[in-house]
């Protein structure tokens, strides 16, 4: 009874730790064939799932409610192509650039062009407790927003076929090896960066490239002159509550598990969101003397944008104050915007170019889980960090504009002011958002 | 027959059909429409950008009525409408040549 | 490498254990750690995650179609700054007064403030098989969209500064009470009182909490002389889809884990939800001559509001009949409040305070699965749940009472009346909803 | 004692087996109790209310957005009132007609009327790791999307009180039948058919429904003289993307798992759907000189329809393949239709009829995993799924019918002209979508 | 020249268009308006609450014709416009005392 | 005093309320209409079927003056609202009878 119960005991222990990442990467270096749990996998299945929702409609939408109705569809359609169309990319050679085996810490080899050797057990590599597809759609989801987010930028004016060209090769040529130099073993994950689902891949680099956007393709007719208020207000505040709803597979899924990290990463990003939108609703407040409801939305997502490379690795008062920051700065930023006067049409800049760096410095000061930074000891996280930052800037503001420029010379990448005054939806798909 | 044109603020509008109807006049066109003029419109931020907008929504009114009611309607037309307060509106009045019912034809005071 | 081999098998055997939901619980009875089961902790992330969904965009927009075009994003923004304000109440705070170390059987005390001591291992004291941080996000779902639940009733009339306030009291000094008293130990626990998702806690302290606020704040301008019809009623639909499918992590997440009695919950919560839809479009259909879509979606969310304290407890068939007594009485509230006179504008009495009165009520009555009702022999419960609805009820009442005033007192309640004519979207936010 | 610790460890192993796809079924085979997995049983209760999201809100708003605003409530409410209705049918009579013991293999009996016997133990027959009710209460959703897919067809014309009776006798009569002779035991299973997640039993089934009912009802006023123009084209993109989210469940849950092949599932499902989507943007880019926003989403709607049946059977990149064919072909059926003259209002025959057999055929041509297809060298399943896809379209075809004319006999089919001018919203529901 | 309103049914506006151009005539305004007159308007019902909505969803149209063609066109617009149940709505004619094109800034008859 | 009434491109509006103001003339009303004209409309397609939809969005102001402004008022609008392509819109003038401030009750020129 009692050996047989100690048995039980021990297997439990065992058991507990199979339910830990560390362990079954651990399992997977003894040479074990690693076997797929179904509460990961469920988890992460459901975690791509939500990412998509933060797409279409998510985002979609989101973008779809602050432009003039008669770019609503042109918007979304933005989003809604680029998702097919980073879908087949990535399927084709993306992933393999971005997670196959690496080829001296710069990119992916092309092994696993057309998911060769993608299969339904996991992966040596990456994620050992669910099938490799389910890693592959998870990360599929990542490298589709990215892409999305950059056309707030340019909203209201670039010309269809541009988009196209643009989103392809920017997911080639900027995300594939970002993503392979922080998550696909590549140099910057040698040097020990940390970003937990994606503050400098995602936002930084979809941030810093939009910016790149709208310097290059310049003002909208009228902007600064004339109005341009949102024609939907409560479609954007429904994209919000998607993004928000979405976020948790994005971040809490970046555990690649359902356990404990897990856990730690969903509180985080739910309590960054929360500070995030009362910290800008209160800068809008002070400054323009009224509570906004967009400025409560733009804020949430400044502190989901915000605390994404951090999820997993701090605690909720920290996230606490990441979000507050993630509010306050956002703010700042958008407002200043102004003043820089150039045209970044639905703030991408301000909010997710921001909150990716402040996101990305404040995990190398507030990382207190499964690792350590600047206030609890140690300071060459803090420095990697900042480097993980500027690199990623660099990469992405040079690497746009490279891209934006063959985009130019090639199909052009601004419709004519005619098309512009008509509005995206009659010029490019001969539709109207409402009859 | 005259044709009344009225600019109104919109929450007046029950106010004013009410007052036509007790004249006796069953019938009239509304259409909504903004305004400028003395009241100033309101401010809008959205994200921190402030836009001041200028028009202010207001509600017109289409309504024909035999000459001799003329003075009438318009009496109670401007005694629904006011507030007293900046904005409340204006009241056009036009002369019109002939008026047709459409379901009957008919044609002149009749057909209001 | 055969042994560590026959290890890791062992290992395995083991960790299949884990996977089973009553063996945790019986090993913790053995005094052993609880361990995190994947299954249950990923379903309770989802869980949680649906319940966000609930509010924003849910809630937020069922509100937000039903008033006045001019009120849309102020309506939308009183679900979306109480979702932000309350998670850092909760944080700080209310988790620790609701959860916390009972005191007396009264209250939690203090000790989890900032959410000391909640961390990603399973509690001690609730859900022994999930991170208790995954817990504790749960359980603040629902503290935040309880008091979301009471903005119905003051619609188009509130300050924005009196709602915070409100908020904030409402939440601390009613909400973590009485989840302390019937979840977290204190004395209605002690009782045998029987709340699986929210009946009493939820449901009958924000619909009684609504009919104070009415009250309290008195009717809109032209309430009962001009009509008032809802702006846009998809979005009411949209807003009753997305309620119905949060719901489902609402109801069927309040079994801690994904397990048979999660199953049993599901489906009566979701054919409660069609029983009462149905119901009420025949009681209006024969009322008032004509089937309503507002109607097959207010009685929708009266079968879900009713079923939530009994969804655990309760076969099919009984959920069947308590969907359709929620329809048919929450319709008949809803047209009485016509005769009572007072403006419980989004009707949140007639069907949350009503809904959760008829369900706690039944749950003494048709309880079968693990608990006995009356119709099952055992009119003990009956009684208790009688005893628990007019606790609720008047602890609700009198605190909502008396937070008012405070409100009131401090920094107002009631728009003026020149504002209320703009809008609350003007007046309060400075943004409209559709340009 | 040490028997029962011998059991305990046998159960344990039987129960790791359970754990793993393949295994169950031995163990079934071999009469052991199967046991819940908690991984398991969270994804199918997460698909279920998946795929309850693609309903409503979902398909809702995906059909509410594509008709004029005068019929926009009473075509969400098609879709609402069927989920409400078939959800009480499913309980009470079919669900045993359609799961419960065979009779003869043409339908189920009558032993689980009421849910009777359907417990939250795992049933011997289905999905042996999850809760009986949960694997019921999946099969339920579909059942009622089933119906609600038809009535694309004859939205803007149909009388409410034929809605419901057509919607239950189609259940009935269509429906139960069907999905007992391919997934209940019956006499196509027993061929050897396959049919992943409703090809045929869904999408054929509904599509050529549809068509019938385009038939008998006839136009609508004003079809192919007047500009019938989608009134509100952001929600119906808003559907799209909830449809997608929610095909993860509809398509992964059918898997019954969270294994491997719900992995394999989810990747072809969402290749297939982006490959669809694009390959109808390019269809009509070619063929009307722009690419629709409303063609994207379409197209995604056909690649979903399409992999349906095959999204358990095939790889990524013959996922791909069967998503563009869809795109192409769906789009050309629709180009079609204005030539043949009928008004399929919605195109439900141009995409799930359509696009159900491609699926359906495309199963037999690029079965690769658990089966094999002509193209990996069985002829023999491709005549098999020819078969299944002309049983199941005459079958639907006929029965459509037939229930069609006694429902004009009982209630009559269509609204009168001065009711049709006059919008299904005031005329059938004394309501307006916008006010 | 003349100004002629027409308030038509919105399902209408199509065949008064075509009646209008066999005549010759290219060019109207078309507004969309909410008509109150012997036509009742509909019932509503929320959740059970019972609304009479008396306005009436209609189509204005504005027409500037030379004189001469100005009873054709009368008689056209009647003829397309009517189905001889209530709230076929009402033609309204007024003197026009110029019109301009702006592209050209030519005024007179050649302006329409 | 005259009504005059503009039709003109959507875009044109503030271009044109610029151009009154520094006219002095403070006060208008703005509608949405559509046009239906030389100017030919758009395409739509959806799913493969084309619409061609031949009604054009316009704005239609409303702008009361006193007779001695009227000829100013109608240049400054020609030209603001001018871009020499199709479609740029008409200007009709009518008599105003009078004219009432509803605020005050005043009427005539001293009421705009
Ligand atoms: N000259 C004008 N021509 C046409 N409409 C005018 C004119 N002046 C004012 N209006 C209309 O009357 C409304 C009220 O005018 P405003 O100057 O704001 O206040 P008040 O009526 O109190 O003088 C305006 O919003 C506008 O719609
Ligand atoms: N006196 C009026 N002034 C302006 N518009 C009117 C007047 N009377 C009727 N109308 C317009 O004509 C429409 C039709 O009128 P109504 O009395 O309903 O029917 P009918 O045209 O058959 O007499 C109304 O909806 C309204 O728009
Ligand atoms: N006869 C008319 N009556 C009323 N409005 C007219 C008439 N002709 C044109 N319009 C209005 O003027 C607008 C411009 O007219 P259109 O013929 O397209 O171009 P242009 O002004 O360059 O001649 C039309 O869209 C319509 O709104």
């Amino acid at each position: 009874m009692k050996i047989s119960n100690s048995l039980i005991k021990l297997g439990l222990l065992i058991a507990v730790m199979v339910g830990m990442g560390e362990w079954s990467v651990a399992l997977a270096e003894e040479g074990t064939v690693p076997t797929i749990d179904t509460g990961d996998t469920a988890w992460i299945m459901v975690s791509s799932a939500f990412v998509l929702c933060m797409m279409l409609p998510g985002l979609a939408l989101f973008y779809g409610g602050l432009v003039r109705s008669k770019n609503a569809l042109g918007t979304i359609m933005h989003t809604a192509v680029i998702l097919c169309l980073i879908t087949l990319v990535w399927v084709i050679c993306g992933y393999s650039l971005a997670f196959g085996p690496d080829i001296g810490g710069v990119i992916g080899s092309l092994e696993w062009v057309g998911l060769q050797g993608v299969g339904s057990e996991p992966s040596p590599d990456y994620a050992s407790t669910i099938p490799h597809q389910v890693f592959m759609v998870f990360q599929l989801m990542f490298a589709a927003i990215t892409v999305a987010l950059i056309t707030g930028s340019f909203a209201e004016r670039m010309k269809f076929k541009a988009l196209l060209l643009f989103s392809v090769l920017w997911s080639l040529c900027i995300y594939s090896p970002l993503a392979h130099w922080v998550w696909g073993g590549g140099w910057l994950s040698q040097l020990g960066v940390l970003d937990f689902a994606g503050g400098a891949v995602v936002h930084i680099s979809s941030g810093f490239g939009a910016l790149v956007c709208a310097m290059v393709l310049g003002k909208r007719k009228g902007f600064g002159t004339e109005p341009m208020p949102p024609h939907n207000l409560p479609m954007t505040l429904l994209g919000t509550g998607l993004l928000w709803f979405g976020w948790f597979g994005f971040n809490a899924g970046s555990a690649l598990g359902a356990n404990g990290g897990a856990g730690v990463a969903f509180i985080a990003t739910h309590i960054a969101a929360s500070a995030g939108g009362l910290s800008w609703m209160v800068a809008e407040w002070v400054h323009r003397g009224k509570p906004t409801v967009l400025g409560i939305a733009s804020g949430i997502i400044s502190g989901l944008a915000t605390i994404t490379p951090a999820a997993g690795f701090v605690g909720p008062l920290s996230a606490m104050i990441i979000g507050a920051m993630a509010g306050t700065l956002c703010y700042v930023a958008v407002v200043w915007k102004m003043k820089l006067g150039y045209d970044d049409s639905l703030d991408v800049v301000g909010i997710h170019g921001v909150g990716g760096c402040i996101g990305i410095v404040s995990t190398g000061l507030f990382a207190s889980i499964g690792a350590t930074g600047l206030f609890f000891g140690n300071a060459g996280l803090f420095g990697i960090q900042v480097f993980l930052a500027l690199v990623t800037l660099a990469f992405s503001a040079i690497g746009t504009y490279i891209i934006l420029k063959i985009v130019d010379w090639t199909v052009g990448l601004r419709i004519s002011a005619q098309d512009e005054e008509m509005g995206l939806d009659l010029s490019q798909h001969n539709e109207r958002a409402y009859s | 027959m005259k044709l009344i044109q009225a600019i109104i603020k919109p929450f007046k509008l029950d106010e004013v059909k009410e007052a036509l109807i007790e004249l006796g006049i069953h019938g009239m066109t509304v259409t909504e429409v903004k305004g400028f003029g003395r009241q100033k419109g309101h401010k809008e931020t959205y994200r921190g950008t402030e836009y001041q907008i200028e028009f202010v929504p207001k509600i017109k009114l289409d309504i024909a009525v035999e000459d001799k009611r003329v003075t009438e309607a318009l009496e109670a037309i401007t005694r629904a409408a006011k507030t007293g307060s900046i904005g409340d509106g204006k009241i056009f009045v036009t002369e019109l040549q002939s008026v047709i019912r459409i379901r009957t034809g008919e044609s002149g005071e009749g057909a209001v």
